[in-house]
């Protein structure tokens, strides 16, 4: 993070095919830690944006409450945004999503945001096959309020109060299949290559489109307990109490091929097992991906890829049988029955 | 013994069974009386269950057009043998008790003050239709055929009612006016018809019509535009969804393509309906949700979100017995602060207060005007007693030439020619900004909105004194909001008063009819009925006016007198509670005896020679 | 539902271990609709804990809102009842469970309560393995709101309204096991002979006992459109708006031996097919019970049985290694720490 | 140019960047100060994020013990160039600007009323430390070396808390003094030292404690008997948590077994951790939550049942900025209205209102006896300011013959002598019934509990008389808990005075060297500071014997003015208002300027000879 940003731009600055450049999908200077992986996150959505020619104005990013949450300050800023409260962006997308299918919606949540407080409203939105793209930034705690442990954080793991997780993590990705999602994968933030094209297919989807990105908290990393490579830190902050020194670290990246698994080491010298679906995989049978990701489950890997995806995918507008016409774009004739009929109602009632 | 004896003012009531199909004939028995002319208020007292408890419905007859509830019944119609102990101890003495005598009354409940009117129903039924369950409805329909002749109801009428209702299945006219029949000739053959209570044909509901508060507050959102609802069902409220629905798929479906223009969400709980709303309204649509006590303190958190960063929203809160789960199907208003004031911070929020259907319908539509005029989430209050009952109300009004007042919302014209855009800066002084809509402009116009502390341009800060600015015009709004709602509606006594009455909602009728009945105790008071908070300046002055003003409400701690004493730092001490919070709508009598009790001058008015 | 239960006990009524007689542990009169299958679950709750001679006062028992959280007051009069708020039973049971450990807690819920309102807490009281007994009530609706799709409502039926359900019904047991329930199974209401024994097991099982039963609902039943039985009444109330007339009902009742699949007709003439697990089903395969589940479901059939059961299961007071005394137990002497421990705080803080 | 001379009695203010490190030394700055004798108190100003973004550390010296905040800033210690420009600004004419000037500061951004002085902080780190992390943590205790110089501050003081804070790793105390000496040793070499601002030992802190209101709360929590905490993260609660937690770990683990006599959940969601709290109460078991404004909203629905089933319940709720998720790191009191009455229908709850961190310690443990006593809802109502700042306090102090208040509950030897057990019969006529806990007895006590109306045997019920009678029984309650809450604190004027002010919570101590501001002025006032609502006589006695009361609250809406109007009766143009909620602690300043404005007897007042 550095607080000024350079605002110069280079006139001959490639433009996509409606004329806008790159920096015409970023966003404000982020205020995260140095080197968190929600920023790589962002950026692949600039990324994926700006490839597919969004339309920014067509687009409405919203997200709950959390360091994730706040990312869509950091990106899209010609978007109109909304960040909600803790855990409701679902709900509130539904209602957007109600009033005019016609944009694009960009959900951003945390894993604290739709794991506890938001899981039932995660829940339903699948069952609704609302059409949005919900992008669980993944970083098995709640980095905003200092590293507690999300129901998403392993077994196991080691809390900031130096508490170990005694629950098991809870498989968002899992969750969405068994629910009947009908798009589901998983990436991970420092994994560019694999997650722009992810995020594309996810806006091109009509349908509730999941994306679980796992995305490292370089301050309150939990993953294990091995904390060798900050030590001096560590020490100088649990003598004092007052735990306030923030290391800066760079962004983790990694790429590796389809088929093949990486080990990933995160910036506390623990690392996790990415395991990238096959190139033949096939994305369209549910019971197989179900299969698959509880394989991954029990070799400790993380499996990431598109797992699931469901061509036929009817969205809700479509379900409910609602009109072309975006709902808020219409005015009193087409919506005011009038008085005449109320003429008739009235009388019903005598 | 003395038999009362009534024209067109009298009370009836039948005990039913839960979930046996009474309501529909003792719906047809109201509806035959407003047909006569009479005006009539029907209310259910029904249990929190589907089958088999005892369930009530009372049917107050007025032809001066009383329509609050009454204390005592003057007739009461019992198929209800788990109540009946019950039932018979409620009737006035010189009243009547119509029953199923196919089964004999216990001795030791017979009263001798009271005149029993013995009817065979279920005998009868047995006798004359072979399907048990054809047996077991048509019940209903026999007490209704004896009270064409104990009380003198137009059978004519009733029949036209019949086939009204059954003109898509006329085999069923039959067996029902059958079962009118039995009932009649058995009272005629058995009693002196009619009995001392007696209907006369009247001219006395003009043009009105006979609604249930809940459908009028559904159509009022369907005239208003409103074309997106979340709701998550809960009792009284449920059927404002139902209606909106159901009237939407008749309104609002397009005739060629069969799509529908509106949404219609069943959310997964509380939290989710308003979030849907909040998101619906953001996005430039007029969305509604509607709800009860429950529900609004589960929305809590959300509503603080849509009154600081300003986003319209309605939320009709159907009122019931609080706390907690409380009494769902009984009614109160005891919701007044934790809607006023709700969600935590600084926070108040406007609020509207329907009488009548006819206002449920009305004030609906303005609530939508009111929400996005104010960008604020705007309450209609109305409550169980209202909402699920069947009133007679003047009829629902429309002016074709009414255009929806989205307040200030800018076009991509607006904003192709606009300097500068500021989501939160006050332009026109008034409190209220511009907002926009996502997907309005390629360019311009885009904003970030979030209930944490922002600038005027939609920043995100924690500078203090950019805070003030915020809240400080917010609560500008908030005199803005005085000068658009509805105001209160005052009727003056004859002569000159040091009392005021104040109420508000359903509470209307029965304060009426009490100043008329205190004036007969040589009481005179003005009344004022208040329609909305905030407080116009003509509810301040009504109360400078007075030594004392009742605030008549129903709840426990008079919340309604908490706002007048808040918001316009009126003297308490002028204020006396009249309440009622027993879940039953509150009588005429009650508020008469409270005002002579409570009545700190008493003793000086005892001395004064009054006018009765 | 009648509602006068005679009282009168035959002296001679056989007792169980503990001397308690079945009627011991009958509750108060129900007032649900006549047939309602909420009642048989309560009837096996009954028979249940007779045979298992629990002692009435070491069960608590608690529910949330709704007619099927209503029957706690139709059960066990000599136990402890709490019906708290709607959907959030799971939490008042966790508080009640770390203040006693030592309680047999059951509770009970609607599908309305669960997969609604209720989804966070299911989901959170499962990933804490809590020691409950977890029922649903399912009906496919909210009973007592009159008749609404809940989210178990199968796809296409119709509403009291008359629209027809266009979302995937959730799969409670599905998502237990995908959530890592160390307890699931499903039955019918109308069959005690598996019901019993099934309630039994998830009394005997330490840890979070899921038993998701199908319990129709005689008013509001909304499996599919088929209004044949009660043509009259239907028209008669149609026509009428005033919805109140409630049919007496039978409760149904099914017995078909495992391994077996039986169809059974509901109220409202349409039925449902129900398949049980065969008698050779190994239920601590996780995985097999996944696929087994989705298998029936694609066969449009209702897989019962006891699903999965993991034997090493391990609750929420040994994951967080509280005493064995109940905390509810302990007084000054055990809890407060005294002048001395606080003189040396006092210090620390200097 | 005159530079601000002044002993004991100045305020230096930190300017950090979040995450980097300068809590812990800005701490030893306090402590140090703390430990010379000298009253201090130091506040956290920080941004709503983790890293990067600017943070101040204001710290207030004042010999006389006047521990509220002050504006104006003497000395500002800068460290972080982004917010340079408004950290100059800040400074009082003729203050300090204590800068690091490794990079030369633009001359546009001097200003020629204050002192410069520059410290060449990075500078010296990358000469005496190699590993970058070190250079940058060593930099915040080389300004807090420059101060020892610069002040005056006591070196060996200072050193003594390092060489304890890193007894259990002692080679990095030779780093830490170094960077003290390098500090202290640039500061002598280059500017007169002291400056005009000079730190003098003193012995005016006695046996006072620095503690976070928290941390104090947790511990009170402990000493209580809470076994079960179940909660949620929301600042500026969470540290309530982690403080509970962390000392549980200490002081309630059994030592042989390794067992824990606790239970600590972090719940799903604030929903959840209240329901959790329920449960474990009408299990018996003391329990309790921490949240903040949001984490209320959410809680309503269940804080009603809380209320109407009369299930105890210890919420405390550290306030902050609000509405909606409004500036969570900034201090308020502005849940005060949507706390007392949370919940839909009628309720009302108790409020206790510490003002210092042993309040905090003492009123949470209070606050479970009130809650068991009462079978209720209690809460304890802290702000982020007093929260999560160390404040000097009085000790912590436990009466070790004290007997926890666990109220009225049946054992089974109760049950087994009772003739009659009835959940809600109000035997002793205090409105307060006796309870039972499941499995207390094989046979008897046990019941059902419900958010329904029920009657005094706990049986469901709708009869409105019924319904009554239970809701004015727990109203009785009301009157009760007015006789056990702690009784306000009041200090009196020498002379004569028609003024009150009457405050509660944090703004305890601005409020009363207010009192002294203005007797300055000539304006003579009594003071009254409220520990809790219901309010007891006292409060109203307070209000009668005055002309005006001034009410001190940090919120927009006076939230507490209209609890004193609503349950006193108090007239409203009596008690006028002096708010602050810029998100910042009200000053003393503030508070006398605002009185002196808006004193409605001004006129008469300039008149009047003055004692000053
Ligand atoms: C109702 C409510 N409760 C609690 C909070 C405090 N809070 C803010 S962010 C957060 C957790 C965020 O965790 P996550 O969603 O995983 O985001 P991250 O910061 O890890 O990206 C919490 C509990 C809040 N803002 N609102
Ligand atoms: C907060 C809240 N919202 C809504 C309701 C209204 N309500 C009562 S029961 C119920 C649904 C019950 O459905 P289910 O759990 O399936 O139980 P069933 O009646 O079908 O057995 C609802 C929505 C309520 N009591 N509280
Ligand atoms: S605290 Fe963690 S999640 Fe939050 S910004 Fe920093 S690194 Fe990212
Ligand atoms: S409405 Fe349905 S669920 Fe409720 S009691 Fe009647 S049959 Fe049972
Ligand atoms: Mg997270
Ligand atoms: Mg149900």
């Amino acid at each position: 993070m550095s607080y000024i940003k350079p605002t110069f731009r280079h006139p001959t600055l490639p433009k996509n095919k409606i004329g806008f450049a790159k920096a015409d999908y970023e966003g404000k200077i982020s205020t995260l830690c140095a080197g968190c992986g929600h920023d790589s996150i962002s950026a692949s959505i600039v990324q994926a944006c700006y490839e597919m020619a969004v339309e920014p104005h067509k687009l409405a990013k919203l997200s709950g409450i959390g360091c994730s949450s706040k990312t869509p300050t950091y990106f899209l800023d010609n978007s109109h945004g909304f960040n909600s409260v803790h855990g409701r962006m679902p709900s509130v997308t539904t209602g957007a999503y109600m009033a005019n299918r016609d944009l694009i919606y960009l959900g951003v949540s945390g894993d604290g945001d739709t794991a506890s407080i938001g899981m039932g409203q995660f829940v339903h939105a699948i069952r609704r096959n609302l059409n949005m793209v919900y992008i669980v930034m993944n970083n098995g705690c709640y980095g905003l309020t200092k590293g507690q442990d999300s129901a998403t954080a392993d077994y196991g793991s080691i809390s900031k109060a130096g508490s170990k997780n005694m629950f098991q993590a809870i498989d968002l990705a899992g969750m969405a299949l068994e629910l009947g999602a009908t798009f589901v994968g998983r990436s991970f933030s420092g994994d560019k290559s694999q997650l722009v094209p992810m995020i594309k297919a996810a806006i091109s989807h009509p349908g509730f489109a999941f994306l679980d990105v796992i995305s490292p908290c370089v301050t309150f990393n939990n993953n294990n307990g091995s904390t060798k490579s900050y030590d001096f830190v560590r020490e100088h902050i649990e003598a004092t109490a007052a735990i306030d020194y923030v290391p800066p670290k760079a962004q983790i990246s990694v790429a590796y091929a389809e088929g093949q698994s990486a080990e990933v080491k995160l910036h506390d010298g623990s690392s996790i097992h990415l395991s990238k679906l096959a190139p033949h995989w096939n994305p369209s049978d549910r019971n197989s991906a179900v299969n698959r990701l509880q394989a991954a489950k029990t070799k400790g890997e993380v499996l990431t890829g598109l797992l699931y995806i469901d061509p036929e995918s009817q969205d809700l507008h479509e379900l409910q049988n609602t009109v072309g016409t975006p709902l808020n774009q219409m005015g009193e004739s087409e919506l005011c029955p009038g008085n005449e009929a109320l003429d008739s109602i009235n009388s019903s009632f005598r | 013994m003395l038999s009362i004896n009534a024209v067109n003012d009298f009370v009836v009531r039948f005990a039913n069974v839960n979930g046996s199909g009474s309501a529909s004939a003792n719906n047809m028995f109201a509806k035959a009386i407003f047909r006569m002319g009479i005006p009539v208020s029907p209310k259910n007292i029904f249990p929190s269950n589907i089958q088999g408890l005892p369930t009530w419905y009372e049917v107050r007859i007025n032809e001066k057009g009383y329509l609050g509830r009454r204390d005592g019944v003057d007739m009461m119609i019992s198929v209800n043998p788990q109540s009946i102990v019950k039932d018979i101890a409620a009737v006035k003495t010189g009243g009547y008790f119509v029953y199923d005598n196919t089964r004999k009354l216990h001795n030791e409940i017979i009263r001798d003050d009271i005149n029993f009117i013995g009817i065979p129903m279920m005998r009868m039924c047995m006798e004359h239709y072979k399907d048990p369950r054809k047996q077991q409805l048509f019940k209903n329909m026999v007490y209704v055929g004896a009270l064409t002749a104990l009380i003198d109801m137009d059978e004519a009428v009733l029949k036209n009612i019949i086939a009204e209702q059954f003109a898509k299945k006329p085999k069923l006219i039959p067996p029902n006016e059958l079962a009118i029949k039995l009932g009649a000739d058995y009272a005629r053959a058995n009693y002196e018809c009619p009995t001392g209570l007696k209907l006369e044909t009247r001219d006395a509901v003009g043009d009105h019509i006979m609604i249930e508060g809940n459908e009028a507050t559904a159509l009022g959102a369907i005239y208003a535009g409103a074309t997106v609802m979340a709701w998550y069902p809960i009792t009284p409220s449920t059927s404002v969804a139902k209606a909106f629905e159901t009237n939407c798929k008749k309104l609002r479906v397009d005739p060629e393509t069969g799509k529908k223009k509106y949404a219609f969400v069943q959310a997964e709980d509380e939290l989710a309906a308003i979030g849907m709303v909040i998101g619906a309204t953001w996005n430039g649509a007029r969305a509604f949700t509607a709800t009860s006590g429950p529900g609004i303190s589960l929305m809590s958190e959300f509503i603080g979100l849509a009154y600081f960063a300003e986003i319209p929203a309605v939320l009709i809160n159907v009122q019931r017995g609080g706390p907690s789960t409380g009494m769902p199907t009984r009614t109160q208003q005891p919701d007044i602060i934790s809607t006023a004031y709700a969600s935590h911070g600084d926070t108040k929020h406007v609020l509207l207060f329907p009488s009548t259907p006819a206002e449920c319908f009305e004030m609906t539509a303005t609530a939508f005007d009111l929400a996005d005029r104010l960008q604020t989430p705007v309450f209609v209050m109305s409550d169980l007693d209202l909402g699920m009952n069947n009133h007679m109300s003047p009829p629902l009004k429309w002016d074709d030439s009414r255009v929806y007042d989205r307040g200030k919302v800018l076009t991509a014209e607006d904003l192709e020619n606009m300097e500068e855009f500021g989501r939160y800066l006050d332009v026109d002084d008034d409190g209220v900004c511009y907002r926009t809509v996502p997907g309005t402009h390629p360019t311009k116009g885009s904003f970030f909105t979030r209930g944490t502390s922002r600038d005027e341009y939609a920043r995100y800060t924690e500078d203090g004194q950019v805070y003030v600015r915020v809240v400080d015009r917010i609560l500008k709004k908030w005199e803005t909001a005085k000068s658009l709602v509805p105001k209160p509606q005052v009727q003056w006594s004859e002569s000159e008063t040091k009392f005021g009455i104040l109420f508000f909602g359903t509470t209307n009728y029965s304060a009426l009819e009490a100043m008329e009945l205190l004036e007969e105790e040589g009481i005179q008071v003005n009344a004022m009925r208040v329609l909305a908070f905030p407080f116009t300046t003509e509810v301040e002055d009504f109360i400078d006016k007075h030594e004392y003003v009742f605030v008549i409400e129903q709840n426990r701690d008079a919340q309604f007198r908490s706002l007048l004493i808040n918001e316009l730092d009126a003297h308490p001490k002028k204020l006396i509670r009249v309440l009622n919070y027993d879940g039953m709508p509150i009588t005429a009598d009650n508020i008469k005896n409270q005002i002579v009790q409570k009545n700190p001058l008493a003793p000086q008015l005892a001395s004064k020679p009054t006018a009765s």
